[in-house]
């Protein structure tokens, strides 16, 4: 009886090695698999393919002030999509001009987009009845100084389309 | 000479003019060729310290993954030791909290240490610039920062950028005045015993410059 | 001067400097690393005796077994800023008198008495002929030693294993 | 209490304090453990949180409710879309509206390629952990997958932003379906090679079974849900007691191992990703025509108090809003998964090696600005 | 010759060892500082000694190794000759090797095999 | 178990409960002293046996701070919410669950963490999320700082 | 190499005996067991030198000395073993490896 | 063919014809250094080159390939890097031992590749008792990782210094016993008795099954004794941060990187030495053609094929596996493979004394 189960028990010593030994050899498999197939390795050069490389069609890059072939947009300073901004990345500066008719209008001075603090939510594109905003492909961001994250969208000299009165 | 980057060229980096500020600051000594051999070893192999707090973190390790591959810039070997890593990726938030724990992770790197602010909460706070009571708003105010790479969180890809950025920066140092650079500018603070008035500090408001008459609009609705 | 001789001087030299260091260091782990030095240099001079497996042993057992477990026994017993209280100067007097004393006298023994080179023509001290008079169960043979040895190693393991196990605490 | 050991002093001169964290690879993030060990032997652990401690909960009390979106969007970064999904329920509950059967299928799909994103991570994660490095780029390979499919509609890959309280911020992308059938494919495809590389091997196997052996009354009691509570046979799936989206209309699974170790952890999640995928096929050839965001003059929650729960890929989330009528709440409370589950470390982690202790925290799945907030 | 090799082998690596260390020493930087010094323990300011108490069953190890390496050292002069003599060294290494297993067979039974 | 049967258990244990707020689940108001006993009971009756505690925290009210306990049973799976109304707006305090559920040492660190409630005869009440040399308790409505920067 | 030809036998033997004394001197001088330990192990060693010296220079035809010295350094192991195993165990007990402490705190 | 002896001779005579022996000899030890150097050196990079490579490719990606064609000069950068990388100094660390030790983890593998036979004739030193010689100098090493540990004052160092010791020491053994299987068969403990003993086949093929386990205990003990994973538990990265060389920067901590390899190295070329015959080609029983055409293959090529292939091997279990724990490694060695070694050994004993192998 003891006999028998010390044969047991040597049985099973031996037994754990194979079945380990055996539970090896299946995961070696795997990665020797990858290594001997062909055509496996998903890696996209990133700066190689640059020219290539094209994000989604909804990809949120960066902010976006829409501006024509006359350089102009549409914004109208009703301010929407600052108020609607989660953590104050979109100032949007107007200045007050004496309009044709005399009256006062608001213009845009400066379209002041805090692209360090942008958490991306995408709250202010819709949030602009005048389709004035979108979000551009740029990911390529990086710069040394933090200053120049802080952009003005509204480029030198552009004009508005539709002009509030 | 200098800094150009493999497959990418000069004109489509960002930020070119403080690159060129930082050839031409330090000692008027012009780059040498033992400058650029330092600068390609240096430049080439930026070990990052395993470190991430938050969302960004992920998109690190997205990077580091086999689609978008760090390791094809030579930094895949990441040093859960400050002592053997050259570059700290602040990716993501930092609180007071954990302020002094960065200051000091920084503080024991070995020089030349490099420092990469990603995505918008180690750049400047990013969506808890406001309102929060306890983020610090931007590393750099804790430790100098090299490249910010903004970004909620950067794809991988921005920051295999900001990497090249990185890579540009360290291409434009000098060996001579080595002991001064990368050290930072900020002394460094003894975090056993500092006192944390510094994250205290409200920061700079940003709207500072913009226009009084916009400021009542901006509460949330 | 022979290459030879220059390399004896240098193990000497080392030897003597490293057993001095080894026993006067303050810093017990210190000390553990002289003695390593030590017994690298007399496996050096094994080796120059030609007796290449003794190096060997010198080696393995000395340097890569005791040198290791003294090291082991240090991490666990000493700590790294704790040193070796400085000797007492009783202590150090003794020692030192009897340090010199004997190694004077010992000297001047030994230079008295000539030792005749015997000029005998030296049998390979390769491993084979080693372990050929290891194996030898002849009366010049070790291999009696050779079993008891293992006994003793038996004992060795059996004894340090209660010691350490006895009441642990 | 023989959890709160903080004031034993060191009687024992064997016993020493090592700390692991804030910036340690095992603690995936910035947590720290304050381990004492005796020899390799973890003999208690303290765990200490609020390194990134953002102050989420006070940030909402000044936000609208689709602008705080942004904020749980990166507490449980791992579950952004989960996350998004309580608040906006919590509040639709709230207002008493009811979305359109589109957006719940819709909503369920992200949320259930979101649990299985999740969990691949995890399993990279863990195989990471446990020094089986290779695993950390099968999971993230296959997690691009994913990602891929969430960028194409919302345009971004972590964070997704793409729920608001009344619907969704825009449609699908038209590829949506044939992109999420051909990841189950893929995916099907993929997952037994992971049971190869990891689940059968036999060191494995060794480091997990019997290693943090967490009782179901234990969980019960620490509140411990999620994968890491049914991994105790501690029944907890919101997704069953409570249904809520889509899925009431779906059968699967709820899956239960009742050993409470690390392995029985480890399989939880393995096979959710299974029952994930026939969730997914489920849904993705079915969904209904119908509005995608209802017209909702305003948005606010009417003066009450209100709870959620639902269930992320770490367990049960539980959003609870005071709300005085206004357009942002008065006070917002998360129940987080892992805050609950990350304090069950020191009973169960105690007593095993090191090495152990990395293994068990990997296999809570832990995710820090989750617990922070 | 071969001893010559052997001091050339040292040498190499002595060179290969302090050379760089002493290069490096002239060209790298050197900014030292206080924190920079300290030990690093994940960022936080370490507490109590460094300097750890080992459990002392780590030791035990060490004996073990140093009796089996002791074995093994006596047995490489065997295993040389083993071919030439025949059933002797067989024989003697069978009762070697059978003492020697009881000791480890002791060894396992006091769990003294066991690292805590 | 029903409302209602909850209603009148609840009734027999703690005679002066006030009916709650919230209208989603059974909801009661009970004295601040009453809540150990009461969350004993209610962990241990084989009726109610609401062994998990799903969620602890504190709101901060005009009248004073709301500590709100939602509890369920793992086994019924009926919810329960328990509120407790301090006045005290200063010196908040309310004796620990923590020795009825576990759960409930951490969740009532954090609400002391973030609204300086005490809880009595809690094991191990320090600060969690914040230094311990923070001042004041942030989630609190009249909490100020010079760090945080208003929108 | 030979260093019968080249170095006189006197030299070894004075360095076995220097060595010898130093390892005196260090088990004299040190309290700490370990020392004392490391102290043994030196003279030892100087032994083994005489051993293998004489060989090599008077008997070169045979290897007595050779194996003598084998064995001493079994039995240095062995001896080493056990002595370290003394040691950890007093270690425990007292919490010190130094003889004068050892002493005083006799039981 | 292809025999190094003679040209080294000419080179010895060489130099002795032209110089006194002094300086005859001198110029050969620096000769010799040099050449060691460079081999090391490049052996060095390229190894690390070659594992990031085929880490990558096991991975499905690609693995450095920006620095240079291919990313070949990747390693180079880093060393660069790393020389010009600040050496730390640490509070209250002991500073001579925190020095000394990249010198002995160093010395050891360099003393050891030393006597690797890389083809006939071409090896620098033919002791008679190699094995012992090479495994005597490895166990050197372990001394430098213990005092690095504990010289660094820190307390990851201390226990990633402890385990590796502990763990070092016990495979030790293994490695040892599983050497001497072969020793035993050979008859010898010369590198060079040992291939012209395997001219007929190569011991793990004529071995009978006792070799092959021999093998296989060989380079479980060989990974484990060089700290690689699965064994790679000094310096668990998961839970030491980075085990003993924690508290290591710059060029320091680059010797420990590099011996760590050189370690590896050093375990495939004895198993290829021992085990895969050496630099002897590749034959198959009576094709004499086929013989003929592997005898073309330079020896130097099979020498580094073999080697590649077994540090391939070691590579492979790196990356597929998770690590142990510190108490399963060490029952994996006390309980499986020494017992199991100790059978084998007698097996292959009673095999030699039967004449049972070919
Ligand atoms: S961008 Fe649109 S929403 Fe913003 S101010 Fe202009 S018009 Fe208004
Ligand atoms: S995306 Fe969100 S955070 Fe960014 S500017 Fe628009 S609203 Fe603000
Ligand atoms: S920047 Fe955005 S994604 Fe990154 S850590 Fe901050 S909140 Fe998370």
């Amino acid at each position: 009886m003891a006999l028998l189960k010390t044969i047991k028990e040597v049985g099973n010593y031996f037994n754990e090695i194979y079945d380990g030994v055996a539970s090896l050899v299946r995961g070696m498999k795997v990665t020797g698999g990858y290594f001997i197939k062909r055509g496996q390795i998903v890696t996209q050069k990133y700066p190689e393919n640059r020219a290539t490389l094209k994000m989604f069609d909804n990809f949120k890059g960066e902010l976006q002030l829409i501006h024509d072939e006359n350089n102009q947009h549409s914004c109208n300073v009703c301010n929407t999509c600052a108020r609607k901004c989660p953590n104050g990345s979109i100032e949007v500066i107007y200045k007050k001009v004496e309009g044709a008719d005399g009256r006062s209008k608001k213009i845009l001075d400066k379209y002041i987009y805090h692209l360090e603090t942008c958490s991306f939510c995408g709250l202010c594109v819709p949030a602009c009845d005048e389709h004035a905003l979108r979000f551009d492909q740029e990911f390529e961001h990086a710069v040394f100084d933090k200053s120049k994250l802080t952009k003005v969208l509204n480029k030198p000299g552009s004009t508005c389309k539709v002009v509030k009165e | 000479m200098g800094v150009d980057i493999k497959s990418m060229p000069y004109e489509d980096f960002n930020d070119n003019e403080t690159l060129e500020e930082l050839r031409k600051s330090g000692s008027s000594v012009m780059v040498t060729s033992l400058d650029s051999i330092v600068n390609w070893g240096r430049s080439n192999s930026v070990w990052p310290l395993t470190f991430a707090t938050s969302c960004c973190g992920i998109e690190m390790m997205a990077a580091g993954g086999a689609r978008h591959d760090f390791a094809r810039f030579g930094i895949e070997v990441y040093r859960a030791s400050p002592r053997q890593a050259d570059v700290i990726v602040v990716a993501g938030t930092i609180v007071r909290k954990m302020a002094p724990v960065l200051r000091r992770l920084y503080d024991q790197m070995a020089d030349p240490k490099y420092v990469i602010a990603m995505g918008a909460c180690a750049v400047s706070g990013g969506p808890f610039y406001y309102n929060s009571y306890s983020v610090v708003r931007g590393v750099d105010q804790v430790i100098p920062v090299d490249v910010f790479i903004p970004g909620c969180p950067p794809r991988p890809e921005a920051l295999l950028y900001g990497v090249m950025q990185l890579q540009r920066k360290i291409k434009t140092q000098k060996m001579a005045n080595q002991n001064m650079e990368g050290a930072g500018m900020m002394p460094e603070m003894n975090t056993s015993t500092e006192d944390k008035s510094r994250y205290v500090q409200p920061a700079e408001n940003q709207n500072d410059k913009s226009a009084e008459e916009c400021k009542p609009n901006n509460s949330p609705a | 001067m022979t290459g030879p001789r220059i390399i004896f001087y240098i193990l000497a030299a080392s030897i003597v400097v490293f057993s001095i260091l080894s026993v006067t260091s303050r810093r017990i782990l210190r000390a553990a690393i002289y003695l390593l030095f030590v017994l690298v240099a007399m496996a050096g001079l094994y080796y120059m005796m030609n007796f290449q497996f003794l190096a060997a042993v010198q080696l393995m057992l000395y340097a890569g077994g005791i040198v290791v477990l003294i090291i082991f026994s240090i991490l666990l017993t000493s700590q790294i800023d704790s040193k070796l209280d400085p000797p007492k100067f009783s202590h150090l007097l003794g020692g030192v008198f009897t340090a010199v004393g004997g190694i004077l006298l010992s000297t001047i023994t030994l230079l008295q008495f000539v030792f005749k080179p015997s000029g005998i023509a030296a049998v390979g001290t390769d491993i084979r002929s080693v372990g050929r008079q290891l194996m030898d169960t002849n009366l010049v043979g070790y291999a009696l030693p050779f079993e008891v040895i293992s006994v003793l190693l038996l004992a060795a393991l059996v004894g340090s294993i209660f010691i350490a196990r006895k009441d642990r605490v | 209490m023989e959890e709160t050991l903080m004031d034993i002093d060191l009687k024992d001169k064997e016993e020493y304090i090592v700390n692991m964290g804030p910036q340690h690879p095992s603690t995936h993030g910035v947590l720290r453990f304050e381990t004492c060990l005796q020899g390799e032997k973890v003999k208690y652990i303290i765990p200490h949180c609020g390194y990134i401690h953002r102050g989420i909960e006070k940030m909402c009390e000044k936000l609208t409710y689709p602008q705080l979106l942004h904020l749980t969007d990166r507490m449980d970064y791992l579950s952004a879309h989960i996350n998004n999904e309580a608040v906006s329920l919590c509040v639709e509950n709230a207002m008493g509206i009811e979305v359109s059967d589109r957006v719940k299928y819709i909503r369920t799909i992200f949320a259930e390629l979101t649990r299985i994103a999740s969990h691949q991570l995890w399993w990279s994660a863990f195989g990471m952990d446990l020094g089986a490095l290779t695993t950390f780029f099968y999971g993230l390979r296959d997690r691009e997958k994913i990602l891929d499919i969430f960028e194409e509609t919302t345009g971004t890959r972590l964070i997704q932003s793409f729920i608001t309280p009344g619907g969704l911020m825009a449609d699908v992308h038209p590829n949506f379906q044939r992109r999420i059938k051909e990841f189950i494919t893929y995916f099907r495809k993929k997952l037994p090679e992971y049971d190869q590389l990891l689940t059968g091997n036999i060191i494995f196997r060794e480091r997990t079974k019997g290693i943090g052996v967490m009782s179901k009354e234990l969980a019960i009691d620490y509140g411990v849900t999620g994968p890491s509570g049914r991994g105790s046979g501690f029944h907890c799936d919101i997704r069953k007691i409570a249904p809520y989206s889509a899925y009431p209309f779906v059968k699967f699974n709820e899956i239960i191992f009742p050993e409470g170790d690390t392995y029985a952890r480890y399989l939880v999640r393995m096979k959710e990703m299974w029952e994930s995928l026939n969730v997914l096929e489920q849904l993705v050839d079915n969904i209904p025509q119908g509005q995608i965001m209802l017209e909702l003059k305003a948005i606010k929650a009417p003066k009450g108090e209100y709870y959620q729960r639902v269930e992320t890929a770490r367990g049960e989330l539980g959003v609870y809003i005071v709300s005085d009528g206004g357009p942002s709440p008065a006070r917002m409370k998360f129940r987080t998964p892992n805050f609950s589950n990350l304090f069950i470390i020191n009973k169960i982690a105690s007593g095993h090696k090191i090495a152990d202790l990395v293994a068990i925290s990997g296999s809570l799945d832990l995710v820090i600005p989750d617990i922070d907030r | 010759m071969e001893s010559y090799a052997l001091l050339t082998f040292f040498l190499t690596a002595v060179v290969l060892v302090g050379g760089a260390i002493i290069f490096s020493h002239f060209v790298a930087p050197h900014i030292p500082g206080i924190v920079k010094s300290e030990p690093y323990e994940c960022g936080i300011p370490t507490e109590g000694p460094t300097w750890i108490q080992f459990h002392v069953g780590y030791y035990l190890f060490a004996i073990i190794y140093l009796i089996f390496d002791v074995e093994t050292v006596f047995i490489y002069p065997w295993a040389v000759v083993m071919r030439e003599i025949g059933l002797t060294a067989f024989f003697e290494i069978l009762i070697f090797f059978t003492v020697l297993g009881l000791g480890l067979l002791y060894a396992w039974k006091k769990k003294a095999l066991i690292w805590e | 178990m029903q409302t209602e049967q909850l209603t009148s258990l609840i009734t027999a244990l703690v005679p002066d409960q006030k009916p709650g707020i919230s209208k989603q689940y059974p909801e009661f108001i009970i004295p601040a002293d009453k809540v150990n006993s009461l969350a004993r009971e209610l962990k241990n009756n084989n009726e109610t046996l609401m062994d998990y505690l799903f969620c602890l925290t504190a709101v901060d009210r005009k009248d004073g701070f709301h500590v709100v306990y939602h509890m369920t049973s793992s086994v019924f799976r009926h919810t329960l919410v328990l509120r407790v109304v301090l006045a005290d707006k200063v010196n908040p305090s309310v004796p620990t669950v923590s020795d009825v559920w576990r759960a409930a040492e951490w969740y009532e660190r954090e609400v002391f963490d973030l609204f300086g409630i005490r809880f009595e005869n809690h094991p191990n009440l320090k600060r969690m999320f914040l230094d311990d040399d923070w001042v004041g308790y942030p989630l609190r409505k009249d909490y100020k700082d010079s760090f945080t920067l208003e929108r | 190499m030979n260093l019968q030809s080249e170095i006189p036998l006197d030299y070894i033997v004075v360095l076995s005996a220097v060595v010898f004394f130093v390892g005196l001197l260090g088990v004299v001088i040190r309290r700490n067991l370990i020392s004392m330990l490391m102290g043994i192990e030196l003279m030892l060693n100087a032994v083994n030198i005489n051993f293998a010296a004489f060989n090599h220079y008077l008997f070169p035809n045979r290897l007595e000395g050779h194996f003598f010295a084998l064995i001493v350094m079994a039995i240095a192991a062995a001896e080493a073993a056990i002595a370290i195993a003394l040691i950890i165990n007093i270690y425990r007990r007292f919490a010190t490896v130094s003889v004068d402490d050892v002493d005083e705190l006799k039981y | 063919m292809y025999d190094f002896t003679p040209m080294i001779d000419s080179i010895t005579g060489y130099l002795n014809g032209v110089f006194t022996p002094f300086w005859a000899g001198l110029i050969s030890m620096v000769m010799l250094g040099v050449v060691l150097l460079t081999v090391y050196a490049v052996l060095g990079l390229y190894l690390v080159f070659a594992e990031r490579k085929i880490c990558a490719r096991m991975q499905n990606r690609l693995g450095p390939n920006r620095v240079g064609p291919f990313g070949l000069f990747q390693t180079i950068a880093d060393l660069i890097k790393l020389l010009l990388k600040e050496l730390i100094f640490i509070k209250n660390a002991d500073n001579f031992l925190f020095n000394i030790a990249p010198f002995i983890v160093i010395i050891a593998s360099i003393m050891a590749i030393g006597s690797i036979p890389f083809a006939k004739g071409l090896q620098a030193i033919d002791l008679n008792i190699g094995v012992l010689y090479i495994l005597a100098i490895s166990s050197m090493g372990v001394i430098g990782i213990l005092i690095a540990g504990w010289a660094s004052n820190s307390k990851y160092s201390v226990i990633g210094a402890m385990r590796s010791g502990a763990q070092v020491i016990s495979y030790e053994l293994s490695v040892g016993l599983a050497l001497l299987c072969i020793i035993v068969y050979a008859g010898s403990m010369q590198f060079s008795e040992i291939i012209a003993s395997q001219e007929d086949g190569w011991w793990i093929f004529k071995g009978h099954i006792p070799a092959f386990i021999a093998f296989v205990i060989y380079l479980i003990a060989g990974t484990a004794e060089t700290n690689r994973g699965p064994f790679d538990l000094a310096e668990a990265e998961s839970e030491l941060t980075a085990g003993f060389h924690t508290e290591y920067s710059g060029i320091k901590f680059a010797f420990f990187f590099l011996a760590e390899y050189m370690n590896m190295f050093v375990i495939a070329a004895i198993a290829t030495t021992l085990f895969l015959g050496g630099w002897l080609p590749f034959h198959l029983f009576q094709w004499a053609g086929f013989n003929h055409v592997m005898d073309y293959i330079p020896p130097v090529f099979w020498f580094f094929a073999k080697t590649a292939f077994v540090i391939y091997l070691m590579m492979w279990f790196k990356w597929t596996f998770p690590r142990l724990r510190i108490d399963q490694l060490l029952a994996l060695e006390w309980k499986y493979l020494l017992p199991i070694n100790l059978i084998n050994l007698i097996l292959i004993s009673f095999l030699t004394l039967m004449q049972w192998h070919f």
